[in-house]
């Protein structure tokens, strides 16, 4: 099964300490939602950086994605703060 | 139709020349430069970094762009955005859409700025005396963009 | 803040570079580049010949451009308006307002060129293969530059 | 008493013939309207081109005027079809 590769962005990536991962989510990882709360079970800088749902946003596929939408293995999943444009 | 994410700077009299050149239906070109302020609010900014997401970035634009143009007679345009590390005037994003309407090349490349301003992955960092931050997101600039979603031209 | 009507051309990267020379203050540029196209609804168009009136044009854009600086808060403006013979591809008149806020560059830039298109003491004569014209006054630009009046920035 | 300086410009400077004249109308010419009724009779290319109100604008000291407002001797005065713009 492929692994899903995982980027953060912004002060989500400098919080977290990498840019990017690759992590194997059990199959109880559906989606957004099951996602991120796996992830925050990961250790306390993963608690931390995405305590605040509403400031964590989240594009599957280079797609912005919202809580009930799917992930699966081999997905680019991002992580990031609200965009605050050019 | 053209859309760059780049760290280089550009040259806006070029960029214009090259998007109008040999075409004679176009009646108007309005365009957008958007530089680097060296304040914000009140605070002095000695530098700003822009972060994006490669890939996204550029998908979301050549995406957004191809909208302006279902909604827009456009004749021709261009989105340039760079990223990276930019100092107070630094050239940040270029904007432009050419039109045999002028009202519809204002329109189209307001669409374009609004959308860029608050939907493209772009996360600002600035550098100012009393240290470095991650610019939060403003809630006048969503407002700039929603306003194109009920209102069709 | 500059206005000026010539004959000769003008280079929009110029001009532009010059406008924010050394301001920081500026985050947006929005410019109207208007050139002669080829095509008049659809007559080929081969020249165009703009007549002016020498000392009211000056005057009167002088005074758009001030009204435009009352109403919105522009950081720096200039109008170029050619006169005298023009053929298809040409630059006609370069409207670009400079501003902290971009909504405020769009919106004053697109009032200066509605006035200039409607109000300014131009006058058209169109060359064609069928002879040439003096061009007619258009409902739809009156309709543009009007809604100005009622309409508070 | 100094003359009234006439400009003509576009179709109505082609029609009349001349670009600019010095013109002395008698006293009964006070504003723009008895000025233009006072030049339709001065022969017939003014007549011709003086014809459709409507199609005449004018500008008194290079500021557009109507039909009511006052012109004095040594005033300049353009007249004009609407604009076309740029």
């Amino acid at each position: 099964m492929p692994a899903m590769r995982l980027l953060y962005f912004a002060w989500l990536r400098s919080r977290i300490g990498v840019a990017e991962e690759e992590v194997t989510p059990p199959p109880e990882v559906r989606d957004v939602a099951t996602l991120l709360a796996w992830m925050r079970g990961r250790g306390p800088a993963y608690a931390a950086a995405l305590a605040d749902e509403r400031a964590v946003k989240v594009a599957v596929n280079q797609e912005f994605a919202r809580a009930g939408d799917p992930v699966a293995p081999g997905d680019e999943v991002a992580l990031f703060p609200p965009v605050t444009g050019g | 139709m053209t859309v760059r994410v780049q760290a280089e700077d550009f040259d806006m009299g070029a960029e214009m020349a090259a998007l109008v050149a040999g075409r004679h239906d176009v009646g108007g070109l309005v365009s957008f430069l958007g530089t680097v302020r060296d304040l914000a609010g009140e605070m002095p900014v000695t530098a700003m970094t822009l972060e994006h997401y490669p890939g996204m970035t550029e998908k979301m634009l050549a995406r957004i762009e191809a909208e302006a143009l279902a909604r827009w007679p456009i004749a021709a345009s261009l989105i340039i955005h760079r990223h990276g590390r930019l100092l107070p005037g630094d050239n940040i994003v270029l904007v432009a859409v050419a039109s045999a309407h002028r009202q519809a090349a204002f329109e189209a490349c307001q669409f374009l700025v609004d959308w860029l301003k608050t939907k493209a992955p772009f996360w600002k960092r600035e550098e100012t005396p009393g240290g470095d931050h991650w610019v939060e997101a403003r809630e006048a600039d969503d407002e700039a963009a929603d306003r194109w979603a009920a209102c069709a031209p």
